[in-house]
């Protein structure tokens, strides 16, 4: 249903320790928000291409397309942080003048926005990384080793393992509503999407009260507990993870503030 | 091709997440027939139905209907699922209202008829479906069988020209199954062309007039029930069995039991019928009549007579 | 004011040619927060969460199968934000649920539901960041709900008729969830003449244009379904 | 008494909806058997199974364990958990956790075992289930015939005395519900108390040592397959049909083809080999050993032979 779930079960670092994976992007992200470097950020983009398409074996297209997925997002943000409102005659502003108003883009804020490209691109191929090769379910267990609460990871798992059975239901409503012609207008959609989502609602009901009853069963009586798959780590990974961030830490030190 | 109401050439499909589901289906269904398409989970049927009714589109090749192939703007759409209805499986995904004649409606008015000609469409699929009493009901108190059939009415009441239905008797027991296919037979007959699909091969063999398998997203095999029931290989590659009475006639037939050139009987009743007045004939003779002993004589009667015959 | 205005119609002609606009663009993405924005957020939400966690655990004692309810709803939750909402606009979008939830689930367990959806929307989907994970759940899982519980609490107690308030409760707690996003990437990127103020303009003025529309859909939205389950 | 492993005396019990489901049930479940429970939809099975199992409190009666009354509380219900597993219809309301392998850890780790018997336990279900290359799979991503054998091994890992099963095969094309019924016989050989419910009654007279029939929330009838299965008003009470093997059975014997004195046959081969081996001998007389006509011979052949025989 979701592709990025699919390649998470079914790519080349499947069997990597996730504490490895987890520790490798979330370091790598932190130095990417942290320091305002660009080569830095263009060094994570093609690292994590190379990671995820070289080594896990993503296709190099998909990829792609997953990267332009938040450009809408970034494209009008960024526009509004580069294009300044101003009545200094001072600031150079590249732009229309409307009533005294120069309305455009600045030198620095066009720099500020690349910037902001740059490293919103670096931090999300970071979260591609893990989120491609680290199943959900690993990560569960490894927040669990992190000794997050119990109830809110119990939680997460249940809410994970639902999505994919409400959205088949939800699938297969909206096919039956679309077979009779309830999507034909707009007035029609509202009504049918309604129902929907209402009816949804109540098969969820249904189906947590019947979960409980199942669960029960079994000898629930308020936690769930769960073997977690155990994994290896590999030195050989960690001594990576640990020349990559401190290569990638050095050049932040060396090119703060570069090029200006 | 004027005789098939819907046909597919060449259709290929391929879900988003990659499963390759039709892989060049060619089939057509007769108009005014009694359709049983064939095949194991996941052989493609449901996607194909959902061509049917051009809530899927073919990556490649065309769906045709009464000869016309099937073009996905809105105007053909529309056209399109009001003359070909879908039953789906499960019940409790397609009933949405808080009352059974909400329910029923629902189509009919996405159609844009007026309130009379709904109520009038309504009450008909309700008199047919014989759910009249369960009327003001809430459909989620309905047994699953009542869900079932306020199903079938729901789509009846769209007047379509093709009533297709997936696993019509799947999780209803066999009194309620025999119902279910009863009213498929009076819907055909009354000029509706019926699709149904089932892996019950003994309920596809008794009903269908003419029957399709598929397997892996093809046709494998099509034709009238009594020929493709009687391939082996052909139900084998398709994950399926034979049915009941082909394989006993089959073997009463190869003993001697059963004259040759007599058609394979089609309900259980007639192969019974055949047992009792054509059995131990000889090839081709006409068999006696026997005096049969009646339910109610003991065991060891009925044996006594048998054998001194 | 009248330039600012003139500068909102520029860009609001502007967006009209953009060619997605969605309510996910309400999530702020991965690594567009700087990482003490980032953390700041999380600390602001953090209590929020102990909250919520802890009165789930309450209802959990009290009844073990709140915690399958919970889990269907939030599988609910995250479903109902896949969906397409057709907008008064012709174009296509995705309700939030903020309202929905809120006024089914109240707004404390609606905090840990949404912080939990909100990660699967950034995992599943990339919709959203994991860095930003803390800003995103403040406005849609803490703002938004606490504002769509409290209009909707007020206008019981006002004796509203029960549709405005619903509808009200909905569109506004979607609409403040997102001036509260404007309001996070402004103070994040205040503007070199006028500052956080001018900032905050800027992003409502480009956000606004896609989420009235969305706020009244959503609000129509919520209260047909909310129609249809006192049917049921 | 002490041969039933569970029981129900007279239990009563009605739904808080005002569904009167259960109506008086008594009923013994022999330890060591194969059990069906046959009915129509509604009739109560899943009702009596949630009773088996302590899910539910009858309102009136009891339920009894290895001979002993089920008390409510919560060692005794744990007791019970642990020694009954149901495995319910349908497999996506009893999967909870996307990970197969926690999926089935679940109930053994509730019993309070350490993690390295869980371990072992959940290798072991795995392995009688034949899911061990699901192992690192998400739930969502299997089919539903494999989703159902996740479900069975998350209660064979408990290791319970009494397997219960709701519908087993439902929704399952012939194929697969033929390797889940494979896949009970093996644990029933191996000691433990196999019970499931279905509609099928051609799959319950093959498979069960004990039939119990249920209507309307009570018991009409129980006993050795061939017994039960025999009495057609009893089976038309609870909405059933015969199995075709005791119909053909019946006919061919009545007829005078099959010889008396031998058990029905409880399988297709069984009945084809009767046919072949014991077919028209005298009544109670050693049939001769035909030499039988080969499958690849021409049917007129065939026909020769048998008609000159």
């Amino acid at each position: 249903m979701f592709k990025i779930d699919q390649y998470a079960y079914a790519n080349k670092l499947r069997q990597m320790h996730p504490g490895e994976k987890f520790a490798f992007a979330l370091l790598t992200m932190t130095i990417c928000l942290a320091a305002p470097v660009p080569l830095v950020h263009l060094v994570v983009i093609m690292l994590m291409a190379g990671m995820v398409v070289l080594r896990a074996g993503i296709p190099a297209r998909f990829y792609c397309k997953l990267l332009a997925l938040p450009l809408s997002f970034l494209l009008l943000s960024v526009l509004a942080v580069c294009v300044s409102v101003t009545s200094h005659p001072g600031v150079p502003v590249y732009g229309p003048v409307i009533h005294g108003y120069a309305v455009g883009v600045t030198l620095a804020g066009l720099y500020q926005a690349g910037l902001i490209l740059g490293k919103s691109l670096a931090a999300v191929s970071c979260l591609y990384f893990l989120s491609l090769t680290t199943p959900v379910v690993e990560i569960i267990s490894l927040l669990r080793r992190l000794r997050l609460p119990s109830l809110f990871l119990e939680l997460m798992g249940l809410i994970y393992r639902y999505i994919f059975v409400v959205m088949e239901t939800a699938d297969r409503m909206y096919i039956s509503q679309s077979s009779r012609q309830g999507y034909a207008s707009l007035k029609t959609a509202y009504h049918s999407l309604g129902q929907l989502v209402s009816n949804l609602f109540i098969k969820s009901y249904y189906r947590s009260s019947a979960l409980y009853t199942a669960l029960s069963s079994r000898g629930y009586t308020g936690d769930l507990p769960v073997l977690d798959n155990s994994f290896r780590l590999s030195g050989r990974n960690i001594i990576f993870i640990f020349l990559v961030e401190l290569f990638l830490a050095g050049l932040a030190w060396h090119y703060w503030r570069w090029p200006f | 091709m004027t005789q098939f109401i819907l046909e597919a050439r060449d259709v290929y499909y391929k879900y988003p997440d990659g499963t390759e589901a039709l892989q060049g289906v060619t089939l057509g269904i007769p108009g005014g027939g009694r359709v049983a398409v064939l095949g194991s989970n996941g052989a493609g049927k449901t996607t194909l139905f959902l061509h049917f009714n051009g809530i899927l589109r073919p990556l490649k090749g065309g769906v045709f209907f009464a000869g016309e192939e099937v073009r996905y703007d809105h105007r053909s759409l529309m056209q399109l699922r009001k003359n070909v209805g879908i039953v789906f499986q499960d019940p409790d995904t397609q009933l949405f209202s808080a009352s059974v004649v909400q329910e029923i409606s629902f189509g009919p008015l996405n159609l844009g008829l007026s309130r009379e000609e709904v109520r009038r469409r309504v009450e008909e699929a309700m008199a047919a479906t014989e759910i009249e009493d369960l009327k003001d009901k809430p459909t989620h108190l309905l047994s699953y069988g009542q869900k079932k059939r306020v199903c079938i009415a729901s789509i009846l009441a769209m007047e379509p020209r093709v009533l297709i239905c997936d696993e019509p008797t799947a999780g209803l027991d066999p009194a309620h199954a025999a119902r279910v296919m009863d009213l498929f037979q009076r819907i055909n007959r009354q000029g509706t062309t019926v699709v149904l699909s089932t892996h019950d091969v003994d309920l596809a063999y008794s009903w269908a007039d003419y029957v399709l398998v598929m397997s892996r997203g093809t046709v494998v095999g099509h034709g009238l029930p009594e020929e493709v029931f009687r391939r082996q290989e052909l139900l084998r590659q398709a994950d399926l069995t034979r049915p009941w009475l082909v394989e006993i006639h089959e073997h009463l037939y190869r003993k001697g039991w059963l004259p040759a050139g007599l058609p394979a009987p089609r309900t259980r009743e007639e192969l019974f019928d055949l047992i009792l007045t054509r059995g131990a004939a000889g090839p081709g003779g006409l068999a006696p009549v026997h005096i049969f002993p009646g339910e109610n004589m003991r065991p060891e009667c009925v044996l006594c007579i048998a054998g001194k015959k | 004011m009248k330039h600012r205005v003139s500068l909102f119609l520029l860009l609001a002609v502007l967006l009209l040619f953009f060619p997605q606009q969605n309510a996910w663009a309400m999530h702020i993405m991965e690594g567009f927060l700087p990482l003490r924005w980032c953390l700041f957020w999380y600390a602001v939400t953090l209590p929020f969460l102990v909250v919520g966690i802890f009165s789930i655990y309450r209802s959990v004692r009290a009844n073990p199968g709140v915690k399958m309810l919970l889990g269907l709803a939030g599988a609910f939750a995250f479903v109902l934000s896949a969906l397409k909402l057709p907008s008064v606009t012709g174009s296509c979008s995705h309700p939030t649920g903020v309202g929905l939830g809120a006024i089914l689930f109240g707004p404390a367990a609606m905090s840990v539901l949404g912080c939990i959806v909100l990660l699967f929307q950034a995992v599943l989907l990339a919709h959203g960041g994991i860095s930003t994970l803390g800003a995103n759940t403040f406005s849609m899982a803490v703002v938004g709900p606490l504002v769509a519980y409290g209009l909707f609490r007020t206008g019981q107690v006002l004796g509203l008729p029960r549709g405005l308030s619903i509808f009200l409760a909905a569109a506004l707690g979607d609409l403040l969830t997102y001036v509260t996003t404007a309001f996070q990437l402004a103070l994040a990127f205040p503007a070199p003449d006028g500052g956080v103020v001018a900032s905050l303009v800027k992003f409502m003025g480009i956000f606004a244009v896609t989420q009235i529309p969305l706020a009244i859909s959503e609000g129509i939205l919520t209260v047909i379904i909310f129609n249809f389950l006192a049917a049921h």
